[in-house]
């Protein structure tokens, strides 16, 4: 699998460490209550077709990106920088 | 009809034309008193106890597929009870004893070969975490011996103990562990819920889930809707697929876990053994392949498939810890789909629908739960109690943080168990 | 037999090689097969399950019968295709499977046994007593089962692995492979060009048709010249492409057949295009008794002959139900060999030639013990026996498709060419082009690759020419036969002696699905993953169930193409190759002092430093203890991580991603600091120092640097990126070193430019100092206890520094310690480490509750305050100690109730970290107990199954010397 | 009084001859990690500019000889072999002694990186001043195009005698093949 990294291009998997979806974007209030943490935590859509992840270039620039895939296919849709502070 | 060496010579004597089909290929009925979603091998065996230890016998087993298609078929064939944690340590020592009778039970060889399951360690701390687990394992009645590098030598000399890159520590042997027939523990599941009047249904895929006012009323399938009380839901790797018919968001992630075979070789390994440091654990079949894999390839997927630098890693693992198996040749390697949970254990519960029940989360572990599995969710949709030795997996451990099972001790992130 | 005359190299000189222990001579150019059949040798292998004789089937990779084990000790290399193995002087090759020998193999009696070995008999037996499965089947089973053995030594050879990058990828560089590559670079791609063969040109090199005017090996020979004088085109031999993976990504392996440089090579190559151009395979009949040795494809006769100058026999039929095997008659009469008879099932066959052509025949049972004899054959007029050594067969070709499923592709099923077509699109970006899309003629074949090379060109915005040379053309004319009837077991796969029968009895126990037949008879699970034998079998399935072949669907082909060595797979792991070995800067002086040498992660540390008068470990332990309670030690930190943190919002971002308040830390000054998942457990924790307003190091554990550096970035750039902050590994940059102990002071200040006093330098401070004019960082903190300092140089000097600071500490009563007295001198004072802080723990457990402010948001505060993590029923932090002071005390030892037997029930916690206390003269303990700090006093029994070690101990503060921390302030 | 003697990376590694391919170690003399705060980029790549004739680089790029900065990941570069100049906008981050560079040089030389590099390095794609954060074997690190044969490599000091072997593995395969 190969990712297209906005600063570095398109390099191998192996460069890049994977979090998870990209709903941990989405840090709720720290007194959001139970139900909300948990749900940020530990719940997920997790469909079969497109989603929205979170990488890490580990081994490149060292930039969190939110790719855009598709689980099923493996088609990688977007990728995309995942904070505005990075540039 | 009876399996016996007399049947298979008589057979053999007469052409083998009085072999009967193993399960039947029976019509959906309009009803039924529980529908188990999912012809795995967690399915079958929670149909067969059904039948088996509650009478439960108007029951049919939906599979969208073909029955053992999922990660009952494509797995790396390990049974171990050497679990660490309150909550795990009781149900595998559990599924363990089934397995240890599962033969005679279903009157079906799956194979099972107590040939030892061997962790090696690396470090004085990781030594002192395998003591820790091994006296867990001896608490709860299991089996566990913390060998020496020099026992581990004698056990495995097929390492390479003066070059490998993480040294050998020692070991923590399970002898009670092993391995069985994969594909042998679902057709003989189905064989015995078959026997027993429940109806497996392949081709038959699930579509949604009919709920009226909270309570389960049946499902929706390619082949028709179905009436019953109790839904079942057990489809690892696509439970949050069958959990959104349901409206349920599961704390769950699909992930892709690679196995690989080599060709046949005349024995050479002893039992499984696991090198915690590379993640890579390998035993050898009964046809002589060696069995291998390693980590998942830590990004969610459906695609059944895994990817190149994985490979690669576990290959390099096993260079390592066994150069004298670089000229084994890898025949095939294949991916499945595993329920990550957020810390590794599984969910057997209810949940919010009345008749509407759970079986998830099994990580890349679910194989030697499935008689456990089976045996513990069909005595909760029989008698809607917990059986004792799953009454930890509850979904709601997550949000109240008690009694979290992580064993690898990683926390939250899904993909890290 | 060996042709004169024929063969594509007519100078080839001889090579001498043994097979079995008998030596034989064969040529430069052949294969272990081929020289092998050019010496009369057809029992080369026995099958897996009945031990049958077995003889060369192909020429190819797709061989399932003979395999054979080459080289000795390290060097033994099993189940090798002898029709892939090239020959070299002095080969030494064995068969395998068999014993006393290849001729006489007793395992052989399974095959008499077989009626009562039917498909998946073992599921229904073996059962009884329960114990006899490990201890008698089993090991029987297993004896019998493999192939090749390994020899069990340590490989000796070298693998390895490489990356390539192109913009087209050629899988095959037969007509079409050839023409798609050459099309593509002329037009100026950049194109790879992959055979798994060692010459180039596929089929044209095994048959004898002109290509544009000239023989085809001829005119293949001319394109691959032009291709390799091409600067934009690679060009690989014995290169298999065995796996096609996401976004262009294939795996590929290279033979390397040479001695002294590596042995295989295994390529990572990423392309824009590919094009699969892997031909087709040909595929056996199903007939009774289809398996004795002298029963090949016709293809795989074609093959030895024309590119080999090989006749497998003196006397040749063929067998077939299409045109194109009536070519091996053919050939074989244009070379002097004896056709018996054609015999073609179709009742309206072509004849092609001067041979005896039976029309509508079948053969439907064939004789020979070791080789074939004799072949039956039921013809219009009835039953005749023909006599024949060598029976070469065809049922139709198979398009190899099986790189297009590797994605989850499914093929097509295809009435014309009665087999499966890749699928649309199976593969993003891979084009297929010649036979393996269907297209069975020469010029056919020339024409799709000369296109497709062409499409694939200008896909890439060049502008490419299509030419393609004169060919043969002709139909490809096929009859549908997949068995024949007649009497004895009509074989489907031949290494994992799968029969017809085998599968009707499958449909017949309701093994019906294409997946569940293969899963009960092993059909299609040999070496050659159903290559040979799939589809047919395929057919039997579909006609034993009543369904057509596409309803039954077909297994999926997964990677690799080829086996695929492990070594070559996982090239440059073995040894110490697996990880990156990191050094401090110490190390060498380490080593120099005797020092065992410990992983700690990548890193390597002393675990202490031996003294020629000492017998055991602990007593180099004790005395380097003694040295830093009592003098003064010195030890190696540098692989603790350290983090440069500066910015605007440097104290805000601390602040976050601490539980505890890092802004109120004054400049100089150092803090301890607990850093929290986001899931409330503890991650890590270290000391981290402001050395600037805006500038702070954070230190990290060892074990944990990498996990919280990737945190950091996590945090920053994606939760906060309203701060302004960077930061920085310099791990790397700093050696540091700690100076521990009443004289550690005393030893700086011998070190330290300008010395320092305790006014300036109270406990918890840092600042910059200088040695001998380099300047340094030192940070007053002690993980001992102990009056202690950390010293940090630029590491350049780090390995100075380490000798001169021992060299001082020795001549104070000191020394250096190594990782056993840290861990002793760090339990004696409580301190945690990744012992405790396993992953599980929370602040609470560790007592360190009130760290968590309530006052600020940061990581992990909200989860961390889940009911269940703080439950007054979890185990939480304490210290241990032995109610008799030589009790024994181990890590991993469960606590129990005293008096209460030890099983899960019962179980109260556990022991995380234990060592002798040379200061105190006993054990010493850390564990997590169940409501544990209001257990204080409370006698507990410390059980270990693993060391058989009971001990009554009590529960104790963990910190079990100078609980008011007096030494380190003072 | 302390009297500290310097060491380098690959002291006792190198310098090497394998085949076509020398391998040395650089010193490419005081290596700063210039990382710009939020706003701060061109306010830092003036001072830069200023001082060396040549700014921040943009991604996958290096400037200058020597001194020279080489992009180095996301909002950094490294600033080798002169001092780095004040610069407020910007955190500065000494790491001269952080890492170890080699260099290797060699008519193979990119047949030899194909073994440890997974980037495309061919020639018209990755010209000379184009450089990438990237792996090297198992470590992190930086591959650099110094000429048409020549390259540079970075990677952490600490690992210095992995990476040698690494090249020094690589390098004998490269070798094996065309001594055929």
């Amino acid at each position: 699998m190969r990712l297209n990294c906005p600063i570095c291009g398109e390099r191998d998997r192996r460069e890049f460490y994977y979090k998870g979806d990209a709903v941990e974007l989405d840090r709720p209030d720290p007194n959001a209550g139970s139900e909300a943490w948990d749900d940020y935590l530990h719940n997920r859509d997790n469909p079969a077709g497109e989603t929205r992840d979170l990488w890490h270039h580990e081994s490149g620039c060292g930039a969190w990106l939110v790719v855009t895939r598709n689980t099923l296919t493996h088609e990688v849709l977007r990728c995309e920088l995942a904070g505005a502070n990075t540039q | 009809m009876g399996y016996s060496a007399l049947k298979i010579i008589k057979e053999g004597l007469f052409g083998q034309r009085g072999w009967k089909p193993v399960w039947r290929d029976p019509e959906p009925k309009s009803e039924y008193d529980v529908i188990v979603i999912g012809g795995g091998g967690h399915g079958l065996s929670t149909a067969y106890y059904l039948a088996k230890e509650h009478g439960i016998t108007n029951v049919a087993v939906l599979e969208k597929g073909y029955i053992g298609g999922g990660n009952v078929g494509r797995n790396t064939t390990i049974v171990r009870a050497n679990y660490m944690l309150p909550g795990n340590s009781e149900f595998y020592s559990h599924s363990l004893k089934l397995w240890e009778n599962m033969e005679q039970d279903l009157n079906y060889n799956t194979m099972m070969s107590q040939r030892g399951v061997m962790m090696l360690c690396h470090s004085d701390g990781q030594r002192d975490m395998f003591a820790r687990r091994g006296n867990a394992m001896v608490n709860q009645g299991d089996d566990a011996e913390l060998l020496t590098p020099e026992q581990v030598r004698a056990e495995a000399p097929m390492i390479d103990f003066d070059n490998v890159r993480f040294p050998i520590y020692g070991g923590l042997m399970h002898r009670r562990g092993g391995t069985a027939r994969h594909d042998a523990v679902a057709w003989g599941y189905a064989r015995g819920a078959d026997q027993r009047g429940v109806d497996i249904i392949q081709n038959c895929e699930v579509t949604g889930i009919d709920i009226e006012g909270g309570v389960v009323k049946g499902v929706q399938t390619t082949r028709g809707a179905i009436r019953t009380k109790k839904v079942a839901i057990v489809v690892a790797g696509r439970s949050s697929l069958v959990g959104a018919m349901a409206g349920l968001r599961l704390p769950i992630e699909s992930h892709v876990l690679q196995a690989f075979v080599s060709e046949g070789l005349k024995p050479l390994m002893p039992g499984v053994i696991s090198f915690g440091m590379g993640h890579f654990y390998i035993s050898q079949s009964d046809k002589g392949g060696l069995v291998f894999g390693g980590d998942i390839d830590f990004y969610k997927s459906y695609a059944a498939r895994g990817n190149l630098p994985m490979k690669e890693h576990v290959m390099e693992a096993a260079m390592t810890l066994m150069p004298s198996i670089a000229k084994a040749k890898v025949l095939r390697s294949w991916g499945g789909v595993m329920d990550m949970s957020p810390d590794g254990s599984p969910i057997i519960d209810k949940t919010d629908t009345q008749g509407l029940f759970l079986n998830c989360g099994w990580c890349y572990g679910g194989f030697k739960a499935v008689p456990g599995s089976g045996f513990s969710y069909a005595h909760l949709i029989a008698t809607g109690t917990h059986h004792a030795p799953a009454a930890r997996f509850l979904m709601n451990r997550f949000r109240s943080g008690a009694v979290l099972m992580d064993e690898e001790g990683t926390g939250s992130q899904h993909n890290l168990h | 037999m060996r042709i004169a005359g024929k063969g594509l190299n007519p100078n080839a000189k001889p090579l001498t090689f043994t097979f079995d222990g008998r030596t034989y001579t064969g040529l430069e150019g052949d294969t272990l097969a081929s020289a092998l059949l050019a010496n009369g040798v057809r029992l080369v292998g026995r099958s897996f399950k009945y031990h049958r004789p077995r003889g060369i089937l192909t020429a190819g990779s797709e061989e399932p019968n003979a395999l054979v084990t080459t080289g000795e000790g390290p060097a033994q290399d099993p189940n090798q295709r002898a029709t892939t193995l090239e020959l070299y002087d002095g080969l030494v090759a064995r068969s395998q499977n068999a014993w006393p020998s290849l001729k006489y193999d007793a395992m052989a009696i399974n095959d008499i046994a077989s009626p009562f070995l039917s498909a998946g008999f073992y599921y229904k037996t073996f059962m009884w007593p329960q114990s006899f499965w490990e201890k008698l089947y089993e090991p029987i089973i297993r004896r019998a089962a493999g192939l090749g053995a390994l020899s069990g030594q340590a490989n000796e050879d070298l693998y390895e692995k490489v990356f390539a990058h192109c913009d087209v990828l050629v899988i095959g560089a037969g007509p079409s492979g050839i023409m798609a590559a050459l099309t593509a670079a002329r037009a100026g791609a950049d194109v790879i060009l992959a055979d798994e063969s060692s010459e180039y040109g596929g089929r044209l090199l095994s048959e004898t048709f002109d290509v544009g005017g000239q023989p085809g090996a001829n005119w293949v020979a001319d394109q691959i010249a032009e291709l390799a004088a091409m600067d934009n085109v690679r060009l690989m031999s014995r290169t298999t492409v065995t796996g096609a993976y996401d976004q262009g990504t294939f795996g590929a392996l290279e033979q390397l057949n040479a001695r002294g440089g590596p042995k295989e090579c295994f390529w990572r190559i990423v392309c824009k295009h590919s094009v699969l151009c892997a031909g087709a395979l040909e595929r056996p009949i199903a007939f009774p008794n289809n398996d004795r040795p002298g029963i090949m494809m016709a293809s795989a006769v074609r093959s030895y002959l024309n590119r080999c100058g090989v006749a497998p026999g003196r006397t040749v039929s063929v067998f077939c139900n299409n045109d194109d095997a009536h070519r091996t008659a053919v050939d074989l009469i244009d070379a002097g060999v004896d056709v018996a008879a054609v015999i073609d099932s179709r009742t309206d066959a072509p004849t092609m030639g001067q041979y005896r052509l039976i029309k509508g025949g079948r053969v439907i049972g064939t004789k020979g013990r070791h080789r074939v004899t004799h072949v039956s054959v039921s013809t219009a007029e009835g039953i005749e026996h023909i006599s024949t050594d060598c029976l070469a067969m065809s049922g139709g070709w198979n398009p190899t498709v099986h790189l297009t499923c590797h994605m989850n592709g499914r093929p097509d099923w295809n009435d014309a060419v009665l087999s499966f077509v890749p699928g649309e699109n199976a593969v993003p970006n891979m084009s297929v082009a010649g036979s393996a899309a269907g297209h069975m003629s020469t010029l056919a074949c020339l024409t799709s690759g000369a296109e497709i090379g062409a499409d694939v060109a200008r896909g890439l915005c060049l502008s490419p020419k299509v030419v393609v040379p004169t060919a043969e053309d002709a139909p490809y004319r096929i009859e549908a036969l997949w068995q024949v009837e007649g009497k004895g077991r009509k074989w489907l796969d031949f290494q994992n002696d799968v029969h017809v029968k085998d599968v009707q009895l499958a449909a017949q126990e309701n093994f019906r699905s294409v997946e569940h037949m293969k899963r009960y008879t092993t059909q299609g699970m040999a070496t050659d993953q159903g290559k040979n034998s799939n589809v047919q079998a395929l057919a039997v399935l579909a006609d034993a169930t009543g369904r057509g072949i596409p309803d039954t669907g077909t297994t999926t082909f997964r990677p690799p193409y080829v086996p695929v060595s492990i070594g070559a797979m996982g090239a440059g792991g073995q040894g110490k190759g697996f990880a990156p070995e990191r050094l401090t800067t110490s190390h060498q002086a380490s080593v120099d002092r005797g020092a065992p040498m410990i992983e700690a992660g990548l890193w390597y540390r002393p675990s202490y430093f031996p003294k020629p008068t000492e017998t055991t470990w602990l007593d180099s332990c004790n005395r380097e203890v003694g040295y830093v309670r009592n003098a003064v030690g010195v030890c190696d930190v540098s692989t603790l991580g350290k983090i440069d943190i500066q910015g605007p919002d440097a104290a805000a971002f601390l602040d976050f991603v601490y539980c505890n308040t890092f802004s109120t830390l004054k400049e100089n000054r150092v803090r301890y600091g607990l850093m929290l998942r986001e899931d409330g457990h503890v991650m890590d924790d270290g000391t981290t120092a402001r050395i600037g307003p805006n500038h702070y190091v954070m230190t990290t554990t060892t074990a944990a640097a990498g996990q919280v550096m990737t945190h950091l970035e996590w945090v920053a750039q994606a939760l906060r990126p309203d701060l302004n902050v960077r930061f920085a590994s310099v791990t790397e940059h700093w050696a540091q070193f700690a100076i521990a102990g009443s004289k550690a002071r005393e030893l700086l200040n011998t070190m330290l430019d300008d010395p320092i006093d305790d006014d300036q330098w109270p406990f918890m401070s840092c600042g910059v100092v200088s040695l001998g004019g380099v300047s340094a960082r030192l940070f007053r903190i002690s993980f001992s206890g102990e009056h202690a300092y950390e010293l940090a140089v630029p590491a350049r000097f780090g390995a100075s520094l380490f000798r001169q600071l021992v060299a001082q500490a020795e001549g104070m009563g000191g020394g250096a310690y190594g990782m056993e007295a840290l861990n002793v001198l760090r339990i004696e004072k409580g301190f945690i480490t990744h012992a405790e802080i396993h992953g599980r723990i929370t602040a609470f457990d560790l007592g360190l509750d009130r760290l968590v402010s309530q006052k600020k948001d940061c990581i992990g505060n909200a989860a961390s305050r889940r009911e269940g993590l703080l439950a007054p029923q979890r185990e939480q932090l304490v210290g241990l100690k032995p109610v008799d002071k030589a009790g024994k005390m181990t890590a991993g030892a469960h606590l129990f109730g005293n008096g209460a037997d030890a099983v899960s029930a019962n179980d109260q916690g556990y022991v995380t970290s234990v060592c002798f206390s040379p200061t105190l003269g006993h054990s010493i303990g850390m564990g997590f107990l169940i409501d544990g700090p209001n257990r204080i006093g409370e006698r507990i029994q410390l059980v270990d199954h693993m060391r058989d070690v009971q001990t009554l101990c009590e529960v104790c503060s963990p910190v079990f010397f100078d609980p008011d921390g007096g030494r380190a302030r003072g | 009084m302390a009297k500290l003697i310097p060491s380098p990376p690959c002291a006792g590694l190198l310098p090497k001859t394998i085949g076509s391919l020398a391998i040395r170690e650089v010193d490419v003399g005081p290596i700063t990690l210039i990382a710009p705060f939020s706003g701060g980029g061109s306010a830092t790549s003036d001072v830069l500019k200023a001082e060396f004739g040549f700014g921040f680089p943009s991604p996958n790029r290096a400037l200058g000889e020597n001194p020279r900065i080489a992009w180095f990941g996301l909002n950094q570069a490294l600033l080798m072999g002169a001092a780095c100049p004040a610069l407020p906008q910007a955190a500065c981050v000494d790491q001269s002694d952080g890492w170890v560079i080699v260099c290797l040089e060699g008519a193979k030389v990119q047949d030899v990186l194909a073994r440890v590099v997974p980037i495309d390095l061919r020639a018209p794609v990755f010209k000379q001043g184009h450089t990438a954060r990237t792996l090297v074997g198992h470590m992190h690190g930086a591959v650099t195009r110094m000429g048409d044969q020549r390259f540079e490599l970075t990677a952490m000091r600490s690992m210095a005698a992995t990476l040698v072997h690494e090249l020094e593995r690589a390098a004998l395969g490269v070798s094996a093949r065309s001594s055929q």
